[in-house]
C-alpha cells in the first residue's frame, strides 16, 4: 500500500486544537543539558522538535497518549497535562 | 454545571469499558452515577487493539452482541514470528467460535463505546463529556470528590472510581500509585485503521460474513524489541499496529511510526494491506507493569478499575476483559459499602477481594516475570525467531542434501550461534515465565 | 513402427519425469533413445500434486525455470491439522524462496510434461505416443526390449529404463518386483483443479505476482485415516486433494470422491474455495511403501525409476525429485554401461550405488518406520489432532476462568483420554519414526 | 463452492473410450463369494457396480490408477491393464 508521512497521517485524523498548548517545557535550559532528548523521538506525533536550540512543542497533534511524560520523568521537565475537555483528538474508529 | 448536580453517590472518572461497566450497573442499581468524559462524546479518546471479548461483556450488558456496532466475531487466531525476510505462522480457527453467541470481536472504540454510553445513560447514569478530571478532592486522606476543568466544576460523590486510564491523575494524586511509570512497564501502540473493501478482507483472512481474524506478530515485526504487533479484521478496515515498552524505544532511538512502517512493510504483512487506505492514526499507552506495576486498588471513598490499576495481561493481549471486569467488581463492592453505608478504605477494600479471588489476579500472578525476563533476554526477539525460520527453510529447501544432513547443519549453525547450555537454561526460563 | 527402428541403445518405458531425465540426459550424450508413451502426448495420463523442485529439476535442464509451463513458485509452505470443526495452522513463508531461481514450483503435469517432451525431442530422441509397453523381452534372465501393444510392435535396446509408474508391469514382470503393492503400500489419491480467478488466489493466499503457497492438510482432512490432504496454489486454479492408504479405504468402506467432498467442505478449507470451479477430477496411486516397498532396482538389460521404484518420501511430500534425480542416475549408469560395453546386472548396479549414496536412499532410509509407525497410532490422526485444537481453543476462551485453571482442565481432560505412559511412548515412537 | 456428483466430474474430464474394456472380471462366480468387494468402493470413479448379482465394469471412466488391481489382489479376479495405446482419460491440467 501507499506509504503516507506523518504529516499525512496526522490530516486524516480529527483534532479540535487548542489556542494553547497543554504540554508545557518546564525550564528550556534544562533541554539544553539533556543529553538523550527522548521527548522528540519517543512521540508518535513528533510533538517535540529541537528547533533553534530549544524544544518546540507542536501540541496541535497531539494524541495524548502520555508518552512524553514517562519519557521526560528523569528531567521531570516536563508539565504534562490533558488538553482541555472537547480538545484535542478526535477519533472516528477508536 | 447547576447545583443539584454536584452531589452523587458515585462518580465515575471516564468513559472507557472499564469505568462505563461499573456506572452501568450502579445505575441500574438505581445509584445516582456521573461519569465524566474528556472527549467529545464517549470513545472519542478510547484506543485498543482492539478484541473485546463477549462473556465478560455479557457479564455488564446481557445480550449485548446482538445490537452493538461490533466489527467481526473472532474466529481464527494467528501468532506470527517475522525474521527480516521471513515469518512463521501459527494459527487456530474453531468452528465454536463461529457460532453465538460467540468468544470475542473487534471493535472499533470510537463506535462501540458510543453504543455503551447509550446503554449507560438509559441505565439512569449522567454522562458529562467535554470535561476533564484533574484531581482527587480530598478531606485527610479521604477521597470525596473530583475537581473537573470546568469552572465551579468540582463534583461530590460517596465514592469516586478512577477509571482514567493509564495515565491515571486520580491515582497518582490520591497516593495509590506511588512512582511514576518506569519506562518499562508501559508500552507504546500506535495503530492504523486502514480500509479495504469488505470481500478483499474476506478473502484475504479466508472468512465470510462477520467473521475475523486476529494476528498478533513478534520479533522483527518491533524490529527485535520487547513488544508485539497485531493486525485484526474489521468490517471493512484492518486495524494494524505494534507496540514496544517505551524502555526499549529509548534505547533503540526508533520512531514509532517508523517501526508501524517498517513492521507494514515486511514482505509477509505487505500482501495482506495492498490496496489499503489508511483512515487514522492512533497511539496509546498500554501499562506493561503486571502485577509489580499494579497501584493500591483502593483507599477511603476511592477504587481504581481498568488501564488505572494496570489491569492488563500482556501475554493473553487481554485488556478490555480485565476493565470491565474489574470495572463489575468495583460495582459490587460500591454496592455492598452503600448497603452498610460504609466507605470506608476498609470497607471498599472487598474489591481487592474480588480481584485477588477472581482470573484478573491470577493471570498477573502467572505472568508476573513474564515481561522482565523478555526484557533480559533479547535473543527470544532476534537469535530464537532467526533460527526458528531458517531451520524451517532448510528443512523446505530441495537440493539434493539428505533431510539427515539438513538436521545436522542446523543443529551446528544453533550451536555455534549460542552455547547449549544457555540455550537450556533461555528456553527453562521462558518457560518459567509463562507456565 | 519401420524396421530400422526396432533396435536402440535406450528403451524408455513411460514419459513421466523419472523416464524424460533418462532420455533428455542420454539423448544429450549422442545414445539413440526412445520413449514410449502411452498416453495422446506426454502428461496426458500424468498426475500429481503438483510440486516440482527446482534444483533436480535443473540437474536435468539448467535453466528450465526461465521457459516450462509452470504454476507458481512456492514462497510458504503451510501444514493444517484438522478435526471435525478446527484447524491448527503451521506456515512458514521465507523471501528466499521468493527469489531467483527460486526453490520449488507447482505445475500441471499435463503441461509442464509437454514441454519437457519438446526438450527431450530437441535433444535427440524419439517419443513415440499412444503406445502402451505390455512387457520386457526377456532372453533368459537378461532384459532385451519390450513388447509395445502395437502390431509388430516389439522394441530392443542395450538397456530398458522402466519408468512406466507406480503399477509398474515391467519391473513385476522382469521379476524386480516380488510381490504385489500390499495394500497399506500405496495410497490412492484423488484431486480436484478448482479454477479461480487469479486476483482472488492472490488475495486468498496472500501472493502477488506468480508466488504460490502449499498446504498439507492432515488428521480429520482425511476422515482420520492414514494420509494427508493437499491444497496446491496454481495460476488460476488450485490442486485440491487427499491420499490415504488403500488398507485404510477398504477398512473404513470409503470412496474416495466423498473423502475428497469431505475434506473440500471442511469450514477452514471452504473459504478458500468459494466461488471455485472444478475444471478436472484426477486419481492416482502413490507408492508409500517407502525403503521397505522398493524393488531391486537393476538386472540384466534393465533399471527401475521413480514411482516405478516406489522412490516417494512421503513425509516430505517429495516424489518428482526423487523421480528425476533417480532418472538421472539411471542415464550416468547407462553411459558408463555404454562406454564399457557392459550391459550386466553388475555393471548396473553402479546405479544402486548412485541411488543408494543420495538423499534417495538416505531420506527413505531415515523415515523407513513412519508409514507403519502411524497406521498402528491412529490417535495420531484423531485423538491428537482434538487434544491441539481443544487446548487451543480452551486457552483462546475468554470466560472469567484462570489461565492456569484452563492449563489444568486440558491436562486433565488429556490424562482422561489417554494414559500419560501411552502418550509417553506414543510421541516417543513418533519421533523415533521420524527423527 | 457448488457440490458436484461424480458423474458430473467425470463429465469435466476427456475420455476416448474403447470399444471393449480394459479391465475383465475373471470370474463372476468368486465376486459372488467376495464378501467386501472393495472395487465397488475404493474406485475413486465407481467404475465397479454390484448390479443384478453381478459386477458389472463401467471401464468408460477409468482413470488409470490401478486401485482396483490392489484391491482385488486376494481374490486375484481382475485381469488388469491400461487402455489401449491412445484410448482411456486424457487430461488436461494432470
Amino acid at each position: 500500500m501507499k506509504k503516507l508521512t506523518l504529516e499525512q497521517k496526522l490530516f486524516l485524523n480529527g483534532f479540535r486544537p487548542d489556542q494553547e498548548s497543554h504540554l508545557r517545557i518546564i525550564d528550556q535550559e534544562k533541554c539544553k543539558q539533556c543529553e538523550l532528548r527522548q521527548c522528540t523521538y519517543v512521540c508518535p506525533v513528533n510533538t517535540y522538535r529541537w528547533e533553534n536550540g530549544q524544544i518546540t512543542v507542536f501540541f496541535e497533534g497531539c494524541l495524548e497518549c502520555g508518552c512524553c511524560r514517562i519519557a521526560c520523568q528523569d528531567c521531570q521537565n516536563l508539565e504534562w497535562r490533558y488538553p482541555r475537555g472537547g480538545y484535542g483528538v478526535n477519533y472516528r474508529t477508536g | 454545571m447547576s447545583d443539584q448536580l454536584e452531589r452523587f453517590d458515585v462518580i465515575v472518572a471516564g468513559a472507557g469499558p472499564a469505568g462505563m461497566s461499573a456506572a452501568y450497573l450502579l445505575a441500574k442499581e438505581g445509584l445516582n452515577v456521573i461519569v465524566v468524559e474528556r472527549g467529545d462524546f464517549p470513545g472519542s479518546k478510547n484506543v485498543m487493539g482492539g478484541v473485546l471479548y463477549r462473556q465478560p461483556t455479557e457479564q455488564i450488558i446481557p445480550g449485548f452482541w446482538r445490537e452493538a456496532p461490533l466489527e467481526r466475531h473472532v474466529v481464527e487466531t494467528q501468532a506470527w514470528v517475522l525474521t527480516e525476510k521471513a515469518a512463521f505462522k501459527a494459527a487456530h480457527r474453531h468452528e465454536a467460535f463461529a457460532q453465538e453467541p460467540y468468544n470475542s470481536f473487534t471493535v472499533l472504540r470510537a463506535r462501540f463505546d458510543k453504543w455503551m454510553a447509550q446503554q449507560v445513560r438509559a441505565a439512569g447514569a449522567l454522562i458529562v463529556p467535554e470535561t476533564v478530571v484533574e484531581e482527587p478532592i480530598m478531606e485527610g486522606d479521604k477521597v470525596v470528590g473530583v475537581r473537573t476543568g470546568r469552572p465551579d466544576g468540582d463534583l461530590y460523590a460517596d465514592v469516586v472510581i478512577a477509571a482514567d486510564g493509564v495515565n491515571s491523575l486520580l491515582a497518582q494524586k490520591a497516593g495509590l500509585r506511588k512512582k511514576e511509570i518506569p519506562k518499562n512497564e508501559a508500552a507504546l501502540a500506535v495503530k492504523e485503521v486502514i480500509a479495504l473493501p469488505r470481500e478483499v478482507i474476506e478473502d484475504r483472512f479466508q472468512v465470510s460474513g462477520d467473521q475475523g481474524v486476529t494476528i498478533e506478530l513478534y520479533a522483527e515485526a518491533t524490529w527485535g524489541m520487547v513488544g508485539t504487533g497485531f493486525i485484526y479484521t474489521n468490517k471493512d478496515s484492518l486495524s494494524v499496529g505494534c507496540g514496544v515498552l517505551i524502555s526499549e524505544l529509548v534505547e533503540r532511538g526508533i520512531t514509532p511510526n517508523d517501526l508501524l512502517e517498517h513492521m507494514k512493510a515486511h514482505p509477509a504483512v505487505a500482501p495482506l494491506l495492498e490496496g489499503g487506505e489508511t483512515r487514522e492514526y492512533l497511539a496509546h499507552l498500554i501499562p506493561e507493569g503486571g502485577l509489580y506495576g499494579m497501584p493500591k486498588l483502593s483507599t477511603h471513598g476511592m477504587l481504581v478499575v481498568g488501564d488505572a490499576a494496570m489491569l492488563v495481561n500482556s501475554m493473553h493481549r487481554e485488556g478490555s476483559n480485565l476493565a470491565m471486569t474489574s470495572g463489575k467488581f468495583a460495582a459490587q463492592a460500591v454496592l455492598r459499602a452503600k448497603e452498610w453505608n460504609d466507605f470506608s478504605a476498609e470497607s471498599l477494600s472487598y474489591y481487592d477481594q474480588l480481584i485477588r479471588d477472581s482470573f484478573i489476579y491470577k493471570d498477573l500472578y502467572k505472568y508476573r516475570n513474564m515481561s522482565r525476563f523478555f526484557e533480559t533476554h533479547p535473543e527470544f526477539f532476534s537469535l530464537y525467531p532467526d533460527l526458528l525460520n531458517e531451520a524451517c527453510r532448510e528443512m523446505l529447501t530441495v537440493d539434493g542434501v539428505s533431510k539427515r544432513a539438513k538436521q545436522r547443519k542446523i543443529f551446528w549453525d544453533a550451536l555455534r550461534k549460542r552455547m547449549p547450555w544457555r540455550m537450556a537454561l533461555d528456553f527453562y526460563g521462558a518457560w518459567r515465565s509463562i507456565a
